[in-house]
């Protein structure tokens, strides 16, 4: 196992609000592994919703601006939890490949930025660079006893050119984890679908009727809660859980993870340090579950 | 030169089988020496073998086939014979190749930029480390080693690489040595007018007397060669400098994967131009696409009459 | 007896300036490490102190020259129809050659004889002759090579020299030989040399002292034929003959040439070129027959040519001055004065 | 008047006749428009080219020299463009000595239907001529003739 | 020599954007020519008599015609210049064509540009030397790669034209794609009960000998006299003994085997015969299935076969066989969809192919004609197909259309309501490319009697709902999205070049495309023959073909090899090396590297010399660029012809 795993880390914008506790759980988890995360100084938006949608070289500013800074931590690669921020960091470093367009940047900016730095999420070094066998060697309270479902979200890994992680149509990584965890992963068919989140202003209907088929199609296949590893995702389906059931006169009760609260948890980290009392829907009765489940096992042994 | 005895001896020994046995002898002045042709047992005392022996008498094999030939080689002389051999324009069986430890041979030149001139040289004594010449009621002391061929310092085969007799103690191969490209590489590094204009101003002296040519052991087509024919039609023969130059490309890509760098052409040519240096860039590519060097194996095939289907060294051009 | 002036050293550079206001003047320089006759420059250096690597025979007889440029034209009217104008290329204006030594300069006597002869004279060489004069430089003393004195001539031998100039310390003496030479010597910078005219002789004796004995070589024609069918004395003797040219290239009186049509388009040109009778092609005939097949044949050719078929029909004279270029510049060190010497001391084998 | 003075530098072309040459009649037949530089000639196998022919060409005034042959493995002879792609590389690297930059030759591989490829050969390495200039010239027999000329420019 | 000059208007192709007057105007400059015009078409028959007539006229002894690329009207010009007494070689072209006046429209720049071709023609021109063909035997054989109905079609007519036919085919039955269908479109008749008889015809045929389970190793020689090494892969039973009584498969142990014969739709024996009707009806051994061949245990076929046939230590068997011609037929195969995460990638049992689905159809398929689901075995309600699943698809490298599809989707959809009338059938397709006689009508058809619901746009997802599959596309007709329940998804997919075609190509010596399809000789004008001379084509491994067309094309290349062969002597090209023999020095470098060993060392007054075997030589002129000495020399294309086309471009 590679002990010395060092990345420049970009919390992103959300991490300070509604997924903070996406935030928490990553640099717990990745301290529970000893990989060492610096924060970017100074860091700003990544230029993703809205600037993205309205001005692209700004947005593109944004993120030179962040790479750059990265650049200066002298550290070759960044990661982040948040795949909005992925996306836009990975397509302004694309695009600044481009002569002109890099000049256009670097006008809005003070310096001419460096934007050679390459950007992983949290998802994809602890994959790739840490190894899902090596987590598993880590598990001390295994998750036992309850079928989770993991839910990617549709930017995780798309476009594919672009991201270079996983399956464009079927990821396999938070099923992995989970997998070496010690939950009892069901394959979630709906793994990449919408749910919905940039129509969550204009069009909340379309939210409800999306996050709502999400819900269903988890329960239909028997999963007791999904894990995400997207703000937006997890957002949708926690926060606007009720809101779904009132809009489609459903009863759901899924409580909605960040895959890295429940490493967290098999990892032997507290409740509290991995934020789990900031989820809208109580994990409670899922928690308890699987806790039973170990200390049967344990009496057993 | 204390091998020179044994040498002497062993050809007198197997001069009865043989039609002819090339080596050098005294020439014109103290400071050269000449091909000697030994048929007779009483030539062989007039054998010589000195830092005056510069010239490479593999040339000589091809014209000579048929004939028993018997020939003494310094290490770079025998990578030609290996060459002929490969391109099988002599018969090992008819050549029998006398070797000798090589501690190298004079540049002329270098002497005459030293003496200012060598018109009038009355004597010229000879140590592993300095030529004493007198001349011009003058006596000049020249240090050996600033005096040396270039192919010399940086010489890999003082001792023949195949050889039937071998006279003397060998040198042994200086493996770690490698062949200097220095020159070329600084050259290169001129400026593209710089070059170009170098090689006009070079061969504008040019006499198309062909001597580079006929001086190479590996310039086979003789009087055949592309440069004095109608068909194929290279070259003119006006006197102008881009015949000249194209004639020296022609030498130096027929001579790609072939050419040992004995340097006779340059030796060869009468008013002094530097035309080895083609020679060398070329075995620079080949050595460094194909880490080939002529004159070694005689089984080898040269680099330019084969092929691989994947050539790890070179990287085609992305449009 | 000519003009006699001296020159002092200093003034070398500004007379040749001055004379080559009016004349294209040639003079040796170093180009690379060979020094060679080039158009006379005042920013470029003259080396005089040794005999040129290569002789100035080129400013008469150049390496290669246009003797017609000829055009196509076609009949408007019927294409087919192909008229060619030709337009001879006769050399002009006037050269002076500076710093060439008696033996460079007397080779161009051997020319005369050839190119000059009155039923068929040579328009071209002739042109360039009567329009270059010669400022000889006497030599001090010959080097290992030389053997002017051989082939009758000597250090300070003015045949064929419109001015020879004999070097003393810190100055020349000029003396004319033609009225080209006169007119040569009218130059302000020179004043009248009678009063160095001793230290010049003085010169001169020394280099004649300074000379090997000269073998005779009145036997050598008769001699030469004698060998002519002694293959087995030419395939020693050429044994080590590479059959390059840079003799003859190298050599004040060869003069051999070929002549080559280059066309481009409807243009074209006739040029005379170098040639040398050691290369195969040299006699290669149209049928792909070679009289000369052999380097022995060729080589048995040169030699035999300057020592015995030019003085056949030339009264004598031996078509070699003895420069000794021959010798220093071949690759493989060919000794043309051995070969000569053991074809007169060869002696048929008995029966 | 080979040349279109101003507008256009000379660019020899060497292909062979049943990959590349048929590329560039795909070309053609494709209507991909294409810089007027280039003249094309034609061989049967890129084997057949001598290397020499490329410096003579250089030699005689062209500004550039593009050879393309099939694709290795795809030589209509087998083995020709292996031994071509050997040769043509020697040369590409012998040609700095001379002085000229090497990016007055190129040499690549285009097959009969990549008429495509062939619109985009000849596009950029038309104007990797253009950007170089005129390569220089010998302007004649003597090297005085050229080297005045040279000196003038500098 | 006196030349002329012939520059081609090709009505407005050229004249549109050359100065077609202008270039013969300063031809009339150029060296040794006689004569120079522009005409209107000079590759018809007015164009051609005007050259022959100025031929005449002006005793011309060379043409120059600028028009469009040699490899287009070189051999029909070089014919004219023949009828008007001159030497076929005595012909130069300059393409002003496909290499000026089509690829720019700067008329100043195309006129100059072609006047220096036609410059560059003329200097060749001058340096040509008449040149004559030898004429050599040829072995009036044929070898026929591929045993589908293309490969079938062509072997036949060959035979029957009296021709001598070996036929090599890779799978241990001939029949092809086509022996896998069950109905064909648009007559919706039996496939089987079409080619059956064919098959038989080319097992029983005199003239034909079959090479099953076989594959091409070498290749060598040239038109007329190819020599071919064929090997036949161990099939571990004695076929001269073998009776194909199947007692073998009935009793095989291991019945795991992939069934590729029914696109592993089920499985079978590890000795089996691919289907009842196969040619020929032999069995084989499927090696990695084996238990005896595996683990050395078993050994029963050996035991049950009644002619005792069984060999287990077959080893691959080399065979030569010497033809004039070649006629390659090796099919397509199906694109690999797996690519498609969104079809679920394989994952998904009731996701499958066409041809799978053709199997299933097939009343001698492993379901005996019964449509189930490959999961659970269940009759499908819903069943949707899928079109252009690796056709017209940028993304997966796949832009062409393969042209069949539309049919026999249609086919399908019809079939499949004939099997389960109860049942409801959708198709997602892009457009319908339904060209051919009753095409159209077919899938009318399908639409109208079996109302087949056709829906025009892709499908973005499936995903598994219970036990079905949620189908989910776009309607871009009404620009509303889709969702299907589907007990059973059908994809039809596209064809892609066979396996393992390029490597076979590089044997042929023949040229293919970007997407490995063979190349024609001429888009329009050579439709079944190569770049290499004795070799033609035949079927899907030209392109995409249906039935129809590929038989087509089968007759098409043998009407070809049957033309070749009407001749007992073919000529050779001239356009070969000689050797000087005064020049040569006999270094052998030339030896060395001529790629068909056409050189051959021989000796001249006890001198070594070259020497050329001119049948044998291809003129591909190594040789020549390798001689230093230029001693051989590549006829109609020396170094003196090549040198004064660079300088006549290149006048310093």
């Amino acid at each position: 196992m590679n002990t010395s795993l060092n990345y420049a880390y970009y919390p992103g914008c959300s991490s300070t609000g509604t997924s903070i506790e996406y935030d928490m759980s990553s640099r717990a988890v990745c301290a529970a592994l000893d990989i060492q995360l610096n924060d970017v100084p100074d860091w700003s938006c990544c230029g993703s919703t809205p600037a993205h949608t309205v001005d692209h070289t700004l947005s593109s500013a944004l993120s030179a601006r962040n790479l750059d800074q990265v650049a200066s931590m002298g550290l070759d690669s960044c990661i982040t939890p948040c795949p909005s921020c992925l996306a836009n960091l990975k397509t302004a470093k694309h695009r600044m490949e481009d002569a002109g367009f890099r000049d256009k940047v670097n006008n809005l900016l003070d310096k001419p930025a460096n934007t050679q730095v390459g950007t992983k999420s949290v998802l994809q070094i602890l994959v790739e660079d840490y190894g899902v066998e090596n987590i598993k060697k880590k598990v001390v309270k295994p998750l036992t006893g309850r079928a989770v479902g993991a839910y990617y979200g549709c930017i995780l890994n798309r476009p594919a050119e672009l991201m270079q992680f996983d399956d464009r149509e079927h990821p396999m990584a938070m099923d992995n984890i989970m997998e070496a965890l010690g939950a009892t992963v069901v394959a979630f068919p709906l793994k990449v679908e919408c749910c919905g989140a940039s129509f969550g202003i204009p069009r909340k209907d379309l939210v409800m009727r999306l996050s709502g088929k999400l819900l269903d199609t988890a329960k239909g296949i028997g999963a007791m809660a999904l894990v995400t590893a997207c703000p937006l995702c997890q957002m949708n389906l926690d926060m606007r859980q009720a809101q779904v059931n009132n809009a489609n006169d459903s009863h759901h009760d899924m409580p909605i993870f960040y895959f890295t609260q429940l490493m967290g948890l098999a990892l032997g980290l507290t409740e509290k340090e991995l934020g789990i009392d900031k989820l809208c829907v109580s994990p409670r009765t899922v928690l308890d579950a699987m806790a039973s489940e170990q200390s049967v096992k344990e009496r057993a042994a | 030169m204390k091998f020179q005895e044994e040498l002497k001896k062993c050809i007198s020994d197997v001069m009865p089988e043989l039609d002819v046995v090339i080596g050098w002898c005294a020439s014109f002045d103290p400071l050269h020496a000449t091909p000697h042709f030994m048929r007779r047992k009483e030539d062989i005392d007039k054998l010589e073998i000195s830092p005056l022996s510069v010239h490479n008498l593999a040339t000589y094999l091809p014209g000579l086939r048929g004939k028993k030939v018997g020939i003494v080689v310094k290490g770079c002389d025998s990578r030609s014979v290996v060459e002929l051999l490969q391109e099988n324009l002599i018969d090992r069986k008819d050549v029998t190749i006398f070797g000798f430890p090589c501690t190298g041979v004079v540049d002329q030149s270098k002497i005459k930029k030293a003496l200012g001139h060598t018109g009038n040289v009355e004597s010229c004594e000879m140590s592993d480390t300095a030529l004493v010449i007198k001349m011009d009621d003058k006596t000049q002391t020249l240090a050996m080693a600033e005096m040396l061929a270039d192919k010399c310092s940086s010489c890999r085969y003082p001792d023949a690489v195949i050889s039937d007799y071998f006279a003397g103690e060998k040198i042994g191969n200086k493996g770690e040595k490698d062949v200097d490209y220095a020159a070329v590489e600084a050259f290169e590094k001129l400026s593209v007018p710089e070059r170009f204009g170098y090689w006009l101003k070079e061969l504008d002296r040019c006499i198309r007397c062909y001597a580079c040519r006929n001086a190479c052991p590996l310039c086979v087509c003789r009087d055949h060669c592309a440069a004095e024919s109608r068909d194929p039609h290279w070259l003119s023969q006006e006197n102008n400098v881009r015949d000249k130059l194209m004639f020296q490309v022609i030498h130096a890509y027929h001579l790609a994967g072939r050419c040992t760098e004995c340097g006779e052409c340059q030796r060869a040519c009468p008013v002094d131009i530097p035309v080895l240096m083609f020679k060398q860039k070329m075995n620079q590519e080949i050595r460094e696409i194909f880490q080939y060097e002529a004159g070694v194996d005689p089984e080898a095939t040269p680099p330019l009459l084969s092929f691989k289907m994947e050539e790890e060294n070179i990287t085609e051009k992305v449009w | 007896m000519g003009l006699v002036k001296y020159l002092k050293s200093a003034d070398l550079t500004p007379w040749l300036e001055e004379l080559a206001q009016e004349n294209k003047v040639f003079a040796p320089r170093y180009e690379g490490d060979a020094v060679i006759f080039a158009p006379f420059d005042p920013k470029q250096e003259i080396s005089i102190k040794h005999a040129a690597t290569m002789p100035p025979k080129k400013t008469v007889f150049p390496q290669s020259e246009k003797l017609v440029d000829f055009t196509y034209s076609k009949d408007p009217e019927d294409l087919s129809r192909v008229m060619i104008e030709g337009k001879e290329v006769l050399p002009e204006g006037t050269a002076v050659v500076f710093g060439g030594r008696p033996c460079d300069v007397r080779g161009f006597t051997m020319f005369d004889r050839v190119y000059l002869a009155e039923k068929t004279t040579d328009v071209y060489y002739k042109a360039r002759r009567d329009n270059t004069s010669f400022i000889t430089l006497a030599c001090e003393k010959p080097e290992t090579t030389c053997f002017c004195h051989w082939v009758g001539s000597s250090p300070y031998d003015a045949t064929g020299s419109d001015v020879l100039a004999t070097p003393i310390e810190d100055g020349y003496v000029l003396e004319s030989f033609s009225p080209k030479g006169q007119k040569l010597l009218t130059s302000k910078l020179l004043e009248n040399g009678d009063r160095w005219i001793s230290k010049g002789q003085e010169v001169n004796e020394n280099a004649v002292e300074s000379l090997t004995d000269a073998p005779d070589l009145s036997r050598a024609p008769q001699k030469l034929l004698d060998v002519f069918d002694n293959m087995n004395f030419w395939e020693k003797a050429a044994a080590k003959c590479l059959s390059c040219g840079a003799c003859a290239y190298l050599c004040p009186s060869c003069y051999c040439f070929n002549i080559t049509d280059e066309t481009t388009g409807m243009k074209g040109t006739r040029f005379r070129s170098w040639d040398n009778c050691m290369s195969a092609q040299f006699t290669m005939e149209a049928s792909g027959h070679n009289p000369r097949p052999t380097k022995a044949h060729r080589l048995k050719n040169r030699v035999g040519h300057k020592f015995s078929y030019y003085p056949g029909i030339h009264d004598g004279v031996i078509s070699c001055c003895g420069c000794g270029r021959c010798i220093k510049s071949c690759p493989v060190g060919i000794d043309i004065r051995e070969i000569v010497q053991e074809a007169i001391n060869h002696e048929p084998a008995i029966g | 008047m080979p040349v279109l003075e101003g507008t256009e530098l000379r660019i020899v072309g060497f292909l062979c006749n049943w990959c590349s040459y048929g590329g560039a009649d795909t070309a053609g037949v494709g209507r991909f428009k294409q810089p007027t530089d280039l003249r094309i000639i034609r061989v049967p196998c890129s084997g057949r080219i001598d290397p020499l022919f490329i410096v003579k060409a250089m030699m005689n005034g062209a500004d550039g020299v593009l050879v393309s042959g099939c694709h290795p493995r795809d030589c209509h002879y087998s083995e020709g463009n292996f031994y071509a792609r050997r040769r043509l590389e020697i040369i590409e690297k012998f040609l700095p000595i001379l002085g000229y930059e090497p990016e007055r030759f190129a040499y690549t591989w285009v097959s009969a239907s990549e008429g495509q490829r062939w619109q985009e050969v000849v596009t950029s390495f038309t104007d990797q001529i253009h950007k170089l200039g005129p390569a220089p010239k010998i302007l004649g027999p003597q090297a005085s003739d050229t080297l005045s000329v040279m000196e003038a420019a500098l | 020599m006196k030349i002329g000059v012939f520059v081609c208007h090709c009505g407005s192709n050229i004249e549109a954007t050359v100065d077609t007057a202008a270039v013969a105007a300063a031809a009339r400059q150029f060296p040794g020519v006689a004569f120079a015009t522009d005409t209107m078409y000079t590759c018809s028959e007015p164009g051609q008599d005007e050259i022959v007539a100025a031929i005449k006229e002006h005793n011309l002894g060379g043409v120059v015609v600028a028009s469009c690329t040699p490899r287009m009207h070189e051999q029909t010009f070089r014919r004219t210049v023949e009828r008007a007494g001159l030497n076929r070689y005595l012909f130069e072209m300059a393409n002003i064509r496909e290499h000026v006046s089509w690829i720019g429209k700067d008329r100043e720049a195309n006129t100059n540009k072609s006047i220096d071709l036609v410059r560059m023609a003329t200097e060749k021109l001058t340096h040509n030397r008449p040149l004559y063909s030898k004429k050599f035997d040829i072995n009036k054989r044929v070898l026929v790669i591929g045993g589908g109905v293309a490969g079938i079609q062509a072997a036949l007519d060959c035979a029957d034209g009296g021709l001598e036919v070996v036929m090599v085919e890779k799978t241990s039955t001939i029949g092809g794609k086509m022996a896998k269908l069950d109905k064909t479109f648009p007559t919706v008749d039996c496939s089987s009960c079409i080619l059956g008889p064919r098959m038989v015809d080319v097992a029983q045929h005199p003239n034909i000998t079959l090479y099953a389970y076989s594959e091409i190793e070498e290749i060598n020689g040239y038109v007329g006299n190819f020599e071919i090494k064929v090997k036949k892969k161990a099939t571990y039973v004695d076929w001269d003994l073998c009776t194909g009584c199947g007692i073998c498969m009935e009793k095989c142990p291991s019945k795991k085997a992939t069934d590729f014969f029914n696109e592993g739709i089920g499985k079978t024996t590890a000795i089996n015969i691919p289907f009842p009707q196969a040619i020929p009806k032999k069995a084989k051994i499927d090696p990695a299935f084996c238990t005896k061949l595996t683990k050395g245990k078993c050994g029963v076929c050996a035991k049950v076969c009644p002619s005792g046939c069984i060999n287990y230590e077959m080893q691959d068997e080399f065979i030569t066989e010497k033809v004039g011609a070649i006629v390659t037929a090796t099919g397509f195969d199906l694109f690999d969809w797996s690519v498609y995460g969104e079809y679920g990638g394989g994952r998904y049992p009731d996701v499958i192919t066409g041809l799978q689905y053709e199997r299933m159809l097939s009343a001698s398929g492993p379901t005996g004609g019964h449509i189930k689901r490959p999961s659970d075995g269940k009759e499908p309600k819903n069943i949707v197909f899928i079109q252009c699943v690796g056709s017209r698809d940028k993304s997966v490298g796949r832009p062409y259309c393969t042209g069949f599809c539309c049919m026999y989707t249609a086919k399908q959809a019809i079939l499949t309501k004939d099997h389960l009338p109860e049942s409801q059938s959708y198709v997602f397709y892009m457009d319908i490319r339904a060209i051919g006689k009753l095409y159209d009508e077919f899938t009318r058809r399908a639409m109208e009697e079996y109302d087949t619901k056709y829906i025009r746009g892709r499908v973005s997802m499936i995903y598994p709902k219970g036990d079905k599959l949620l189908v989910r596309g776009a309607d871009t007709l009404m620009g509303s999205q889709v969702e299907v329940d589907a007990d059973l998804v059908v994809l039809a997919v596209g064809a892609e070049a066979a396996a393992g075609a390029s490597k076979l190509a590089e044997k042929l010596r023949i040229s293919y495309d970007t997407y490995g399809f063979y190349m024609e000789g001429h888009p329009k004008l050579k439709p079944v023959e190569t770049n290499t001379a004795g070799v033609y084509l035949a079927g899907a491994c030209q392109g995409p073909k249906d039935i129809p067309s590929s038989v087509a094309q089968g007759s098409a290349a043998a009407a070809k090899v049957l033309g070749l062969f009407s001749k007992d002597q073919l000529e050779s090209d001239p356009q070969v090396s000689i050797v000087d023999i005064k020049r040569c020095i006999g270094c052998g470098k030339c030896i060395k590297t001529c790629p068909y060993g056409a050189i051959k060392e021989t000796e001249l007054r006890g001198m070594v010399k070259a020497d050329v075997i001119e049948t044998i030589c291809q003129g591909c002129g190594i040789c020549t660029s390798t001689c230093p000495q230029g001693a051989v020399q590549l006829q109609h294309f020396t170094d003196n012809q090549i040198l004064s086309e660079v300088n006549a471009l290149c006048q310093f």
